[in-house]
């Protein structure tokens, strides 16, 4: 039972650089891409019945401009091009994301990167330099029951030419770039393609989340550029694994915050009997648990992320912790977030029915609490 | 020959119904038919489900028990056999289900005569859709404190203010209503009303759902003239009226033909089950997954459970007081089809995500669908606050929160 | 997923005769052994510290009386001088007992008798015979690790002769007979000895219960009687199972009724910031939790125990459901009746100590819901 | 030479602590001692720990900075160090832990010159053990509606009232002292004293808990005559400094080397995680069976969790605000360790049962023992009910339930 916490800073290598990213990312938001315009944006595309394709929505002038300002290449190293900044940055600036709710290929990116610098060869470098240079990159691995490791893609490279189909891609409409696992002979690799290319085929999901986007790359031969050698993926995929899952964690640590202000907001203003029902224990008390919630799983993301930046051995461990306490209070605070808003929260017109979906999907990216859990056992 | 002469023993007319139905099941709709009928909105299965509902009236199926001259079929005691067998068949839901379950029975009991002859045949057939108009902006769970007067105006009463989570609104030629009539008197002062959808000064605005879906609507009442012959009851007996209706809604709907439900409690569970067997995840069903089974199998426990307590409120001796078991039903049943899609969305991970209309959902999105209208079920109606504190106070004598 | 309700009374077989037994046993016990009697007897027996040994309390006399009205008898078949009574009727007696947290071997003896009408020997209905003549029996198989099956019995018989031990044995001290699963070469067999023969030695456990008696049987070439042959022991505890986990069962429901009315009591007279607790929803709301508990508990008894005397074939799932349930009831009801009594229900003089302790060890017997839902999915 | 001087680095003297502790070890008591200090009731337990603590105190590692003239050690910085190693050594506990705990930082931070001097030395040496008399058998989690009255009678006050919940009170000698003086003035109206337990007028009545173990107390206060100068601060105000002392109770207690639980949370789920491991069921390890696994992970989680929110409050810019971890810590802690105490019951399955001194009890019966002594945890010290309105009302501004 590891628990080397003794390499790690006591304040999870959190300091000033890190907190005025932070401070700068709420003000680029709420300038720029506030829940207002999302909500506008929303309106108007409700029935499920109708049948369009959802893209999902996206304010691209918002993601150039957060190019611009270097916080997709925050975690990029320096020799592509990057700030070479650690996991503990990138995970202050996706709580932001996430609290924002924000339609972004950001987290994805982020992903991305750690992935790639997992693989530390010329190939992975010369993507990191095009995420450097502003390009939106999205990862997947899974089968269409939605496997949580790559080593069960269904995807096989031939040659250097990719088929089969890898399902729940992240952000992938708004990707220039896609990096997939993929089967050789000789062991998992990892390819990276355009997703303009020739035998590249995406299809967008219709999915609940309406602040994400989702598909599905279909391959028939596709040349894709080797990133590691055939063998390496696996091992490059584990290492970066706790990254992966702590971004995802970071993001619901920021949305359930989020819940969490929205709705001890409303319990203090709704009136019922002739009382705001933040009165009534029956409404005060879950509230109260939706932070305690809450509070656990944003210290597990911290915790996680240092140990990802400084003491690699219990990296795996505490975010494994983190995934599955975020994962267990996106559920919750999902539902006690609509359920204490009442009629009100249950209505596309109401921000909480946003949120609410974006933690649920959240809940499941990389797998739930128990997914989570039945993966640690092994470590202790 | 009218259908009650040539269906004279219970088995024959159970017999003709199933044969009716199996013959006459209905092709489905282009676009999938929303979850519930309070949540249809297009034309196109609007007139789907009007046709649907008349065809069943038509072959008896709907007013079964009802006396002719209200449009009934004159049966004594058929209709729960009809209606069983219509839950059975899995065929369409009525897309009436207000007029069926509350206004009819609400006017067998407390209308006119001439409230009766005009209003029940229309519902029967489908041709007058009704709404229910008791929920409030600013009342919510407080259902009493519900502001839309009525004023008296000769023969007239003139109504002002506005309902909420009206299902069927847009759709509906006729409004259940209740309006305060006097200021002073919170449950006294309260009148039940029949009010025109079609009247000048009735505005109609879709609620979209988070689903997407709409069904429920605003309605803006502004100097509505109701006549005072469309007054069910006398003046101040409103709040009476509508409570006494929705306890007993459920048993009184069923004498017209209402069917609740088409899915039984175990339908669900049995339905989480089958799909638990049959997800995959690396290779094997999620089912052998034994911390996702041991909840699966505390949300059957508990489903078998609530069939039980069902059975146990028929045994005086055993079900601890007339209302103990009743009053949890709501609450129960609202809270349990939630947890049980919570667990579906684990079962089904990943594939979660999925929405009605991805080719690659899961029995077409319903899954994501019925998770997010399990809400519907734990706020509105009393919410399971709201019954926690009932319960606690009528059955258990608690002192009241309020 | 069998459900065939058809051969069974919609009442659960319920009728006027177990209305009248069960009215009977609660004046009986109001009378004769009621809750202050225990209390008394508890009082001063309290330090833990001091290690004298504890038999749990026993009103012999009042044993003596229900033997002679023939409730210990009920299920005893007429061919063995008793009434030949079903389940249902057991379990409206078995619920009064939990209700009282009566110490009495009654629990035991009619779990007994079930065991020994599936056996249907003439060695089995001899000791049917004894019950009907006012004997205690208790049974067991467990080995030191709580196993809750009889194969894993460490017990081992050679010509009729057996050894080893068997632990967890309820009310053993109070028992005239007692019931052994034992290991031969040709399979599982059931033997009956007496408490005071050669060779059998009563260790008695120090408990937390205090309504109860538990101990282990030490065998040393005792000489028993074999009640069924080797191999038929299986089948006989596997067609009596539902019958014995019901009564458990039964028990938990009558003591979570218990816990629930006198929570419910004190929250009405308990005052705190000038009004009754039972006000407060953090105080009002766990409260109906535990009616909606103790509610589905009780009916999933009577469905079971009407399935075990009229649907044989129903009966195994719908008992395993039925101690799941009461199993997480017992947990919930102890838990938040403490709880919800504040500091006077965690002392030694309160009432909701002797039924917290009663409901916790209930909830383990034969297992808990963890184990019962664990055999349930072998049948859906 | 004095301690301080032969030590004058954090290296040394921690190497010192942690020789010292290795080397005076006290042999275990006959019979096992309670699992907590506030259970202490039998003499020999008494003099047994009273004579370990007077060792430490000798050895530095008590009131190792306070101040020579109040009888400490007079170092800088050092407690903290001694505290640790104390924790980690894993020794019998403190038993005036009250004292220590309570009472030093009160009288360090209220007190006056002579009552410093006066009661500190005996605290450290354990001479004088404190109890606290907070609790009233009417006040419950209303602490401040607390009746106890202190009448002014010349330079004395003379108190009648009764206290209960009241650890260690059979083995005070002192007891700290909250009484009303004014009865129109619910929080301005109590004032704090220092009342000795061999007063005329104090009787003490043992408490039994539901564990069969004592240390809890009723103490009856009759015309008990307390001197005007064992009273700490102002008339009116010992709302205030009970207050004060409570929030700050772990920091200042700190301070004197009072060493809060001789556990930390993980020792808990590692245990447990180790009884999973150890204890076989049908020939296997419980820890195989993945939903048990799965309910003992998920304390593991929130365990860990815990620990990192402590981290996290010492990075002002990450925790939301200055009370809203430390708020939290009472309530998750108590409830957290009620759960790993069920989920422990069902590792041990049907050996749950075995209590204190039964042979075959898994860790002596201290695993259903510590079980019920959760419920000290969520009831007292402001129930976990009272530590949820606390919550929402100070850290998230919900109005108010009182």
């Amino acid at each position: 039972m590891s628990n080397s916490n003794q390499t790690q800073p006591k304040d999870f290598g959190y300091g000033e650089e890190q907190d005025m990213l932070k401070n700068a990312a709420q003000r680029f938001i709420s300038d720029l891409a506030p829940l207002e315009a999302l909500r506008k944006a929303i309106a108007g595309t409700e029935d499920p019945y109708l049948g369009e394709e959802r893209r999902g929505f996206y304010d691209v002038d918002a993601w150039r401009e957060m190019t611009a300002l270097g916080w997709s290449a925050l975690a990029v190293p320096e020799r592509c091009g990057g700030a070479e900044m650690g996991l503990v940055t990138a995970v202050a600036l996706a709580e932001e994301i996430g609290a924002a709710a924000m339609p972004t290929p950001l987290a994805s990116t982020l992903q991305s990167t750690f992935l790639l610098r997992e693989m530390a060869t010329p190939e992975a470098d010369a993507v990191l330099t095009r995420i450097a240079e502003g390009a939106a990159v999205a990862w997947g691995f899974s089968d269409a029951h939605g496997s949580l490791h790559p080593r069960d893609t269904s995807v096989v490279a031939e040659q250097r030419l990719l088929s089969g189909t890898v399902h729940f891609v992240q952000d992938l409409q708004k990707a220039d770039v896609v990096i997939l696992a993929a089967r050789e002979e000789a062991g998992l690799a990892w390819y990276a393609l355009d997703t303009g290319g020739d035998g590249v085929q995406l299809v967008a999901d219709r999915i609940v989340d309406l602040t994400r986007d989702q598909g599905r790359v279909e391959l028939n031969g596709a040349a894709g550029t080797r990133l590691v050698d055939p063998g390496a993926g696996e091992p490059a995929f584990d290492s970066a694994l706790p990254a992966l899952l702590t971004l995802v964690a970071a993001d619901i640590a920021g949305a359930a915050e989020w819940m969490l202000q929205a709705t001890a907001e409303y319990a203090k203003t709704r009136q019922q009997f002739d009382r705001p029902i933040g009165f009534f224990q029956a409404v005060k008390h879950p509230i109260v648990d939706m932070m305690i919630a809450a509070d656990q799983s944003r210290s597990l993301v911290y915790a996680a992320a240092c140990a990802f930046d400084f003491d690699r051995e219990d990296a795996l461990r505490l975010a494994l912790l983190a995934k599955s306490s975020a994962s267990d209070t996106a559920g919750f605070c999902a539902n006690r977030g609509t359920q204490l808003h009442g009629g009100i929260g249950f209505t596309w017109e109401s921000d909480v029915q946003i949120y609410h979906k974006r933690l649920m999907h959240a809940q499941q990216l990389l797998g739930d609490g128990v997914a989570q859990r039945s993966a640690l056992a092994a470590l202790l | 020959m009218a259908l009650r002469d040539e269906y004279t023993t219970p088995e024959a007319f159970r017999t003709y119904c199933r044969e009716w139905l199996e013959a006459n099941r209905p092709e489905p709709t282009r676009m999938p038919l929303p979850q519930a009928a309070y949540e249809v909105t297009l034309p196109e299965h609007r007139d789907y489900l009007v046709a649907w509902q008349r065809k069943c009236y038509e072959a008896g199926l709907i007013a079964t028990d009802v006396s002719p001259e209200y449009g009934g079929h004159g049966f004594d005691d058929f209709q729960m056999i009809a209606s069983n067998e219509v839950r059975r068949a899995g065929v369409p839901y009525f897309i009436n289900w207000i007029g069926l379950g509350m206004t009819a029975p609400t006017l067998l009991a407390h209308g006119t005569e001439e409230q009766k002859r005009t209003y029940l045949p229309p519902i029967f057939t489908g041709d007058d859709i009704w709404c229910q108009g008791f929920s409030e902006p600013g009342a919510g769970s407080d259902l009493a404190s519900l502001s839309t007067r009525a004023e008296k105006d000769g023969d007239n009463w003139v109504v002002n203010g506005s309902k909420v989570w009206t299902s069927l609104g847009s759709l509906a030629s006729w409004m259940l209503l209740l309006a305060r009539t006097d200021r002073d008197n919170k449950y006294g002062g309260i009148t039940y009303f029949i009010c025109s959808m079609r009247e000048q000064g009735v505005t109609v605005r879709p609620i979209h759902k988070m689903t997407g879906e709409s069904g429920f609507n605003e309605v803006f009442l502004e100097d509505v003239v109701v006549p005072d012959h469309q007054r069910i009851d006398a003046v101040g007996a409103g709040w009476q009226v509508a409570m006494s209706t929705l306890t007993s809604e459920r048993g009184a709907a069923k004498g017209v033909g209402a069917v609740p439900s088409s899915e039984s409690p175990m339908d669900n569970i049995e339905a989480l089950i089958a799909l638990a067997k049959t997800t995959m995840r690396h290779g094997r069903p999620v089912w052998d997954d034994a911390v996702l089974r041991d909840r699966i199998l505390k949300i059957y426990e508990r489903t078998v459970a609530v069939m039980q307590n069902g059975r146990r409120m028929g045994v005086p001796a055993l079900n601890g007081g007339a209302m103990r078991i009743p009053l949890q039903s709501k609450l129960v049943g609202s809270e349990l089809g939630q947890e049980l899609h919570q667990v579906a969305m684990s079962v089904l991970g990943p594939a979660a995500s999925l929405y009605v209309g991805d080719e690659h959902a899961r029995a077409d999105g319903k899954w994501a669908l019925g998770y997010m209208n399990t809400y519907t079920g734990t706020i509105s109606g009393g919410s399971s606050e709201i019954q926690r504190n009932i319960l606690g106070e009528r059955v258990l004598g608690l002192p009241k929160t309020k």
